[in-house]
Formats: C-alpha cells, structure tokens, sequence
C-alpha cells in the first residue's frame, strides 16, 4: 500500500521558509496571502498488513520527521 | 504574585530564596510576574556568572594592542594600520544535544551577531566540538546534525568556517560541547559599542519578529543540568532564519556606514531584558520601551514572554531622534521589521509599558550588577594525582607500526576533511592557508599582513590536571599559530565545566582558570573575552573540564607563511624543544590501553616561548619549509602528517632514552618538528643560539621509516598512512 | 599584467547583481578589479536601469536564503527583467553558483537542479574540464585544458530532459565539465551527481553563462590559484574585440 | 480560505534524498519499503473567492514548483 506523510512546522515554531514566500508574493501580483507554512510532503510504498500504520508512525518518528520542530499525519492509501 | 501549585514562582524561575529576597531589597517591594521573571534570567548562572565571576578577575586583559576587553559583545584587538580584529567565542551545548541542526546554526547565529553588534564584518568562524564514542548511533546524529547546522547558517551568512577542532570521548556522550568562535574585521574609527548614552534618544528594535520559541532557552538550559525533564524543555528550541541574519548584518554595517548608530546591541540569551538593561547599564542610563510595539509573530504573548523571548536574529540601537528615519530607512531597504520602542532616559530604570500602562519598572544596576556571587570550597578529587604513571606501567606493544596506523585512525586524529568540506571555507576569498594545517590564516585584502586563528581545548588532560591542563592547551594554541609564523596576540576562551556548586568541579574550574592565567600572561595574550558554559553534566556525570581556547596572531607577512608538509626531498627533519614525551592523558594511552589516568607533563612556559619565537623568526627568514607541532599521537602522528600533506616520506633516527612506544606516541607541551633545507642549516642553528635543536632525519622517499635502538619501529609507506588517516572519519559515521 | 591600448581608453563595464543573500557578490566585485581596464558596480536587485554595462555577473550566495528552491525567489526581483532584456540585446551575463541557479529559475538557461548526490554541501577544489572555448567566457582557454576551481553549494545536481540534453551537446552549449586531473569525466570526480558530468552551460547564442564552481576564487595565487582568471580576460578580451570591430 | 499545496518530483525523475531515505530505512528495521518519494506540502491563507483557484494555480507555477523537475496539486480548504 501507499503511505502519504504531511510534515508541518509545529505551531509557534518559527518558519523561515514560510515567512520569506509570504514576503515575496505581493512582488508577484498575489496580495492578501498569509500564514504560509513550509513542509514536506513524502510519499512511499510499503507492504499491505495490519502493521503497516504502525510502522509509518515510527518511521515518521525516528527519520522522517523531527518531532522536536516538526508535527507530522499521515493516510495510507490502497495501491 | 502568582504561584502555581506548591512551589513559589521565584523557585519555579530557579530562583533561591535568598536570592528573591535580594530581588525585594532591590526593587524596594515584591516584584510583579514579569519583573520576577526578567530578574531570574539576569541573575541566571547564563547571564549573571554567579558562580564564575569572582574566579574569571584573574585573567589577564590588557594589552597595548588591546582596544576592547571582556564586558562588551566581543573583544576587539589592534592589528595595525588603523584595522582591528573582533573575537568571541560562545557554547551552545545544551541546545544542541537538544536539537543539534537547530542548537549549532543558532548557536553560528547568535556568536555573529556578537561581532556585527560590534560594528565588524565577520570574517570566520571557528568550531571546536566535542561529542561522544562515533561507535554510539546517537553520537553520529549528533554530529552530522551539529555540522550540518553549522554549515547550513555560515554558509548562508557567507562566512568562512576556517578551523576549530572535534573530539571524540566518552565523557562528552551525554553532553556534547558546541562552542563557536566568529571573528571579525573593523576598521577602528569604526568600532560600535553597546553603551546606551543620551536620554531622548531612542530604541530602535529590528529583525526579525518575536516569537514564544526559546523562552528561557540558552539561559534555563544553559543554568541547570541535564535530566528528565529536559524533554519537557524541548518547546523551547528555536530555530535559525539565516537568510533574515544577512541582511541584518548588511544593514547594521550599511547604518554604521552611515554613522547612524550611536550604539548597537543583540538580542541574545534573556532576549530584550538583557539587551536593554545592559545597554542601559553601560551607558550609566535608564530606557522606558514600549513592548505594545514589537512586531510579534504569535497572538496573546503576555508582557514577560515579549520580554524574554529569545526569538532570533534581533538587534538593538540607540539612535538620535535626527536620524531615525534614515535608520528606519536602511531596515527598509533590507526588508527588515523596525520599530522604534522606547527611549534613553536619565532613571537608571528599566520602565517596561503595555501602551501606556506601565507593566515593569526596575533599577538597571541590580539587574547587571547585582546578581549574587558564590564561591564554593574546591575539593581536589580523587584521580588528580602527584606522580605519573611509571614509564612501564602499561606493556610495549610487539608492532608499533600497527599502533601507528590505529592511532592515524583515531576519530581524534583523522583527517577532518568529512567536516571541513560541508563547510564553505573559500567564502571571502582570503584563505591564504586552507583548513587541515596547524591554524587558519587569512590575508587581509590589500595589505601584506593577515590574521592567524585556532581553538585548542584538551579536556582528557585537564581532567587529570586542569591547571597543567588550561596552560597546555594556552601554549598549543601559541605554538599553532607559531608554526604558521603568527604571533600570538590575544585570546577568547570558552569555559566548559560540570555544575559548580559541587566541589570537585568548582576546583577543576578555579584551577583550570588560574592555569589559563598563568599561561596568558607568559605568552602576552590578554585574554579579550569569552563564556561559561556551566552545568554540562548528565545524569550527575560531568564532561571533562575544558577550557577551550581560541587565539588570535598576526601574520606581518601573508606570503611566508609556514605549512605542514614536507616539502622537498633531502631537507633536515629537526625537532625542537627537549619536554619528555609521557603517556599520561596521551591518545596512545586511550586508544590502546583505554585507560585516562597518572598526571600529565608541565608546559615549561619560559622554554615554549623561546622555542615559538625561533619558528617565528625561522619562518620570516625564509628558511622553514615545513612546522608542526607534536600534539594528539605524539611524534610518530606528527611525522606521519607532515608526510602525508606533502605526500614524501621520511628516515628519522631516534635517541634511546626512553622506551620506543613513549618516544614516539608519549604527548609532552612544547616539541616542534620543523624541516630545513640543508643549505640553510647553519644558518637556522644561528638563529637557535642554545636553545635544544636536534637533527632527527631527512625528508626521503616514500616511506615513513622512524628508527630508535637500532631498529625500524616503524616502516610505513605514507600512501598507507594517508590511506588510513584520510578515510577514518567518513568510514566511522557512515559505518 | 599586460594592457591593451583600447582597454585603456573604454573600460570593460562590470555590474555584479547584489540580491539579498547574495555573499559573493563582493568577491566577484574584487576579483574583477583585479584586472587592468575594468570598471565594476554594484547593481541592487531593486534597480531597473542596467545602462552603460558590459557584462552582468549574478554572483553566489544564498539569495532569499535559498528558501524553496534556490534561485526561485530571487528570479522574480525587479532586476531580472532588466538581466533578460540586456541579454536579449546581446550583453554577457554570467552566473556563478547561486547566479548560475537563478538563470536556470528565470529560464535563461536550460535544466534544473537537485540537491547534491550526497545530500551534503560540499566545499573543496575540482577539476573541470573545457569542452568549449569559444565562447565570450571561455575563449582565453584551450579547448579540453583542466583547470582547477572550487566548488560550493548545496544543489549543484544539474538536470535536464534527454531532449534537452542532446540538444545542449549538439550547439555545444555544455561549456564546462567536472573531471579528474587527466580530464576524464568519471563518476568519481563528478562531485554533485550532476547529468553528463556537467558544470556550466550556456545559451545558445553564447552570451548568457552559468557555472556552478567559482572562478572568482581562483583569481590570486595568495589564495590558492589563478585557473579562473582566464574566465574573466575572456570576457574582458570579448567586450574589447566588439568594441573594437564597430 | 486554506490552500494545501502538494508538490513532488515529477515521476521518473531522480529524487536524491527519497532515495538515500529509502537505502537508510532497512537499517531502522524497516524492510520492503519502495518508491520513497520527497517533496513539499506547503499550507497557506488567502481571501475568499472565485478566484482562489486560479490563483493558488498561477502561484505554483510561477513560483512553488519547478515545471522542470515537479509536479503539484492543491486543494482549497474552507478556514
Ligand atoms: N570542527 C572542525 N571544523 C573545522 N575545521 C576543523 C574541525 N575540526 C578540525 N578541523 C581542522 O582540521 C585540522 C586538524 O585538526 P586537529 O587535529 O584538531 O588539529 P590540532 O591537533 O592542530 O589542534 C585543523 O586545521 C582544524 O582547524
Ligand atoms: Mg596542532
């Protein structure tokens, strides 16, 4: 099956990437956009079972993700 | 006052009783939330050196050349023709266990800030770093993550990481050593300095916005130990905006250009009370802010969290009101927030107002100046002996070729080019001795001088005798730029040690402190700053005491500079210097005998200077082809990387006096090998007079062949010895 | 250093492009002072008029602080459109590292970048090899010389479509390749990952030039090298011959 | 209103750092997974409206993706 994470900057931490997309898009035309956040969008695959769920967690947990800054979700998808 | 649960609020903000006693003597009253908590960070061992201050008055800080000693964001010192260098170095240990990759790039951030606060353009930085056994998983996180940090915010910043050194032991491995060292170039009539002077001028804050991250972070985590609740601690980590950084830099040099400032400050540890107060406080003033006006990045802060947030990548200045908007102009120009929050005032109050209510209001002195101080009776613990260890205390190993190759290996002697090379050290262009040598040198554009920068810190040895230890590790530091042929002119340190309320550690800082000033005041190296780095213990188990020293020389002339490598075929190997290399605290006695016990050798000061002064004069002549001194393996290492750098081998024949494993891996302070070319040989021995010289060999072939006794003790091919120490260190964190 | 009378007269015209984050706009600045018969300006990323210039360096760094994507951000800054323009007239531009991203963003040069191979920044010496000299940047070298040159950069995996890149190779727009000392490109002296060993390209009228390693570096002895010098009396010879021939 | 923004490496382009995540996850314990694939999830605000779309549309490929190199997707999100 397929595992799709959503890696977020947890809330309060400051966001950098964020911060400075935000400051450029009224140079582009796009005025009014706020609270831009910065995170990683990882996709993978990995063998059908009832462990699977558990196995994206603690993956998210030891490498994926850094759970000191980072908050992270994720969905498993058929395929 | 509030106080949640049974603990007072004063405890809950680390605060003794007594000490929240003197915080009522001082204010006159109780103090309110925020003013408690602005008083607990000032008078935290991170900002306050409680336990540090009476013991840091002994070293030595003035010097002719020195224009700025401890007390301002950086010391700054006089390299001629109306140029100065600024220098601090600064730990971020306990962040960077937390979260190594954000723990360093701050800790990269917050030491720059500490150069451009003082009106100079960071030129490099430095990284001494000390981590745990690489064979431990969580040590190679740690340090890919610290390294990657570094690099992530220097190379951003565009400064050059030039040097520093790693280590790896045990006694780091629940708590590694982080420090790092900026250096910066100033033109001298146009120094900033941090002292607040005219009331009705004003306050102006830029940067970046603040934010909740990092309340109380360097200085609660840099105020206690390391324990379980260190992961509650952890909200508290901020994060690096290197980007916001540079342009803050090129603003504060564009207003300092523009003479716009009449003083400048970071935000560093305690965030804006600390900033503010000691502005204040330098200036003999008082401020009022309005903290209703700085730009937040997080709804429903309350008062004392705006006042000690310790959101990055911030400064403060007083400028007048004539020139504020062309201040205010300059933040625009580099996109930067900037506000004006306050103004001078002649109260010596720090007056802290939510619009127009007052929410703050304290006496300026006893926040700086009056945090209490404590001296602890030193006791002298068990393992710091008299004697060393017999000359046959441990046994002779049967291939000294074997203990060669392991010792090049050694995670403590490798090459570092696994780490140097994440680094942009190029950056600037003015390497005009790239890192790996004995010390960073950088030319300065258009003059014929340059600088000479290294970190030296030896903890293992301190911990078998501080003193001996902090004096070693102050004439390393000389005799590394030595060999480069920079005089030595002035040092920064960064105190690293347990917690100082216990004895045993109190007495390795006191002597570890007395050490360094003894070794200061022989080689005329004022001291020009620095930090204490307390509490650097887990689960009541200390680091190595280590005092890290970063020292800065003069080059007068940047095209002779000395280098490591052998250079030509027939030159003479000598060696200088006559200390008896010992095993005692050795990287021979750790490595093969995984022991760290006797009592290291003494460095003899007088003997050191002399014999770096030789170099000196040896190298302006002209007549050094290769210096390097003998440091972690002892001789046989030295050799073996002069051989490797240059890529030729060497026959060198040594006395018998000493069992062969001693002469060659035994560590002593003070021995230099240099190499001449035989034409220049009475001329070097001119220059030596009497001091202890001796022929050991010649650069020859391809081999590194040491004879003592009769026989080969080791018989290396140096594409071998390359082999090992090049691949070491990538193979131990990859493997 | 050897002078030409007509340098003399008019100046070779420098303009280095500082965005904020830019870090090595002083050296290419210093490094082209360096030469006889060379004004140099700063050009900030606001300014609109480029008049008067020779040549534009867009120099390395971290514009925007590399967030994104490097060069993603600064591609949009006023500047570029006046960069594009200046180029459509024929003027030379060169962009070192982060410069040599940004054109690659602003589609003035072909192909992308990864992150390195190694996922690490790398810092150190390489060797390239020039596979063509005839270009405004590379005339002062022989074609397949191996010259020495740092590279530093975090994202210098260069990538382009096959479409794209037999058409690179077939207008001999690949101008530079990583290689060893003998000048082969093996896989072992390709430091980033980079397709095809590539380490700068240009346009295919050949006055827009991107690189990855930094020539600027390489311009004194004092700090290891002069192998990039060459890059730039390339460029100043160019500007000279133009003038002179109208 | 939210917009989640979706961007990978366009399929059968090389993603380094998904595959050194894959070469790293056997030695955590976690075997057969495949096909890792990084890239970026990036939330953002902007005003109501009919518009949204198209320009949360022009916004990626102007700016957020590489065309070259990536893919996106992006729902609108009510909030
Ligand atoms: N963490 C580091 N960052 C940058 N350079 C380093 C680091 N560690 C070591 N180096 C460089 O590697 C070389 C050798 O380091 P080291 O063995 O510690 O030197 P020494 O024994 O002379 O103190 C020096 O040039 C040093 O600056
Ligand atoms: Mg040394």
């Amino acid at each position: 099956m397929k595992a799709k994470v959503y890696i977020t900057p947890k809330a309060g931490i400051l966001d950098p990437q964020g911060l400075t997309i935000e400051r450029s898009l009224p140079a582009l035309g796009f005025e009014g956009v706020s609270n831009v956040r910065v995170g990683k969008y990882i996709e993978l695959e990995l063998p059908d079972g009832e462990a699977a769920g558990a196995a994206v967690d603690e993956m998210c947990h030891k490498l994926l993700a850094n759970p000191i800054i980072e908050d992270f979700e994720f969905e498993l998808v058929p395929g | 006052m509030s106080a949640t649960g049974q603990k007072p609020a004063y405890e809950l903000l680390g605060l003794k009783e007594k000490e929240y006693r003197g915080i009522c003597d001082a204010m006159g009253r109780e103090p309110n939330y925020t003013e408690l908590a602005v008083f607990s960070l000032m008078w935290s061992e991170h900002c306050g050196y409680k336990h540090s201050r009476p013991l840091l008055k002994n070293l030595p800080t003035e010097g002719e050349r020195i224009l700025q000693g401890p007390g301002e964001n950086a010391g700054i010192i006089d390299i001629g023709d109306g140029l100065a260098i600024a220098m601090k170095i600064e730990s971020h240990n306990h962040p960077s266990a937390i979260e190594p990759f954000q723990g360093a790039a701050t800790g990269i951030g917050g030491i720059v800030r500490d150069i451009f606060a003082m009106g100079a353009r960071p030129i490099a930085n430095l990284d001494p770093l000390h981590f745990g056994s690489l064979e431990k998983p969580r040590q190679k996180y740690l340090l890919e993550g610290v390294v990657e940090g570094i690099a992530a915010y220097g190379n951003c910043m565009g400064i050059p990481t030039i040097a520093g050194e790693i280590h790896f032991e045990d006694a780091y491995e629940g708590n590694c050593l982080i420090n790092v060292m900026c250096v910066g170039l100033v033109e001298q009539d146009k120094i900033l300095r941090a002292k607040a002077e005219g009331p009705g001028n004003l306050v102006l804050l830029f940067g970046s916005t603040t934010g909740r991250d990092g309340i109380g972070g360097a200085s609660i985590l840099a105020s206690a130990e390391f324990d379980e609740t260190a992961q509650e601690k952890r909200p508290t980590v901020q994060v690096g905006d290197p980007f916001t950084e540079k342009k803050l830099l090129e603003a504060c040099l564009e207003m300092r250009d523009k003479g716009l400032l009449v003083a400048l400050q970071d935000l560093g540890a305690a965030g804006l009370s600390s900033s503010s107060s000691e502005m204040a406080s330098k200036g003999g003033v008082g401020i009022d802010m309005d903290i209703s006006r700085v730009p937040l990045r997080e709804q429903g802060m309350e008062p004392f969290e705006i006042m000690i947030s310790e959101s990055q990548e911030r400064m403060l200045a007083v400028v007048t009101p004539e020139l504020k908007d062309e201040a205010l102009a300059v933040c625009e120009k580099w996109d930067l927030d900037a506000v004006i929050i306050g103004k001078v005032t002649d109260t010596k109050r720090l007056r802290v107002f939510l619009g127009e209510e007052m929410v703050a209001d304290m006496p300026v002195d006893a926040l700086v100046d009056d945090a209490p101080t404590y001296i602890v009776e030193a006791v002298r613990p068990a393992h710091e002996v008299d004697e060393p260890l017999a000359e046959d205390h441990y046994r002779l190993p049967s291939d000294l070729n074997e203990t060669l190759t392991t010792l090049l290996r050694s995670p403590n002697i490798c090459d570092k080019r696994w780490v140097y090379e994440q680094y942009d050290h190029m950056v600037q262009t003015n390497n005009a001795l790239w890192p790996g040598g004995e010390a960073a040198v950088l030319r300065i554009k258009g003059r014929r001088s340059g600088v000479a920068l290294t970190t030296d810190g030896n903890g293992r040895r301190c911990y078998l005798d501080p003193r001996r230890g902090a004096r070693a590790a102050v004439a390393e530091a000389a005799r590394n730029l030595s060999c480069t042929g920079a005089k030595p002119l002035a040092v920064t340190n960064c105190l690293n040690f347990g917690n100082p309320e216990k004895g045993e550690i109190y007495h390795q800082f006191k002597e570890a402190v007395e050490g360094m000033a003894e070794a200061c005041e022989a080689f005329e190296t004022p001291v020009t700053g620095g930090n204490v780095s307390f509490y650097n213990e887990s689960f009541g188990q200390a680091i190595y005491p280590n005092p890290v020293v970063g020292m800065m020389g003069l080059v007068e002339d940047v095209s002779l500079i000395g280098t490591t490598a052998f250079q030509d075929e027939g030159d003479t190997v000598l060696l200088l210097g006559n200390a008896r290399a010992a095993i005692d605290g050795s990287e021979y006695q750790l490595r093969i005998d995984g022991e760290v016990a006797g009592r290291i050798p003494d460095v003899d000061l007088e003997m050191e200077k002399k014999l770096q002064l030789l170099v000196r004069e040896a190298i302006l002549e002209g007549l050094v082809k290769s210096a390097h001194d003998v440091s972690d393996g002892g001789l046989a290492c030295c050799l073996a990387e002069s051989a490797i750098a240059g890529g030729r081998g060497a026959v060198i024949e040594l006395g018998t006096d000493q069992r062969p494993d001693l002469l060659l891996f035994g560590e002593a302070p003070g021995l230099i090998v240099v190499t001449v070319a035989k034409n220049d040989l009475e001329h070097f021995a001119q220059l030596a007079l009497d001091l202890p010289v001796s022929v050991i060999g010649r650069v020859e072939g391809d081999r590194l062949v040491i004879r003592a006794g009769g026989a080969d003790q080791v018989n290396l091919p140096v594409e071998q010895a390359a082999q090992a120490w090049g691949a070491a260190l990538e193979a131990l964190v990859h493997g | 250093m050897a002078v030409s009378p007509q340098t003399e007269v008019t100046p070779v015209r420098f303009g280095v492009v500082v965005f904020p984050g830019s870090n090595c706009d002083a050296d290419s600045y210093d490094a082209v002072r360096s030469f006889a018969g060379v004004d140099a300006r700063y050009l900030w990323h606001k300014d609109t008029e480029l008049e008067g210039l020779d040549c534009i360096i867009l120099p390395g760094g971290f514009s925007y602080g590399d967030y994104l994507r490097c060069g993603a951000i600064a591609r949009f800054s006023p500047i570029m459109k006046g960069v594009r323009r200046f180029a459509d007239d024929g003027g030379l531009v060169i962009g070192i590292c982060n410069g040599f991203q940004i054109l690659l963003e602003a589609g003035m040069l072909p192909g992308a970048m990864h992150q390195n191979e190694g996922l690490k920044f790398v810092c150190k010496q390489v060797n390239l090899r020039v596979e063509n000299n005839e270009t405004p940047f590379t005339a002062d070298y022989e074609r397949g010389q191996v010259i020495g040159v740092p590279i530093a950069h975090h994202e210098g995996n260069y990538f382009i479509d096959e479409t794209g890149l037999a058409e690179l190779e077939a207008n001999g727009q690949v101008v530079v390749r990583y290689c060893d000392e003998e000048g082969e490109t093996t896989p072992a002296s390709n430091p980033n990952g980079s397709l095809g060993n590539i380490a700068g390209v240009c346009n295919r009228e050949g006055n827009v030039f991107g690189l990855m390693p930094h020539p600027e570096r390489v311009c004194d002895e004092i700090v290891g090298g002069t192998d990039g010098r060459a890059v730039f009396e390339s460029i100043i010879s160019a500007v000279a011959g133009k003038a002179a021939a109208s």
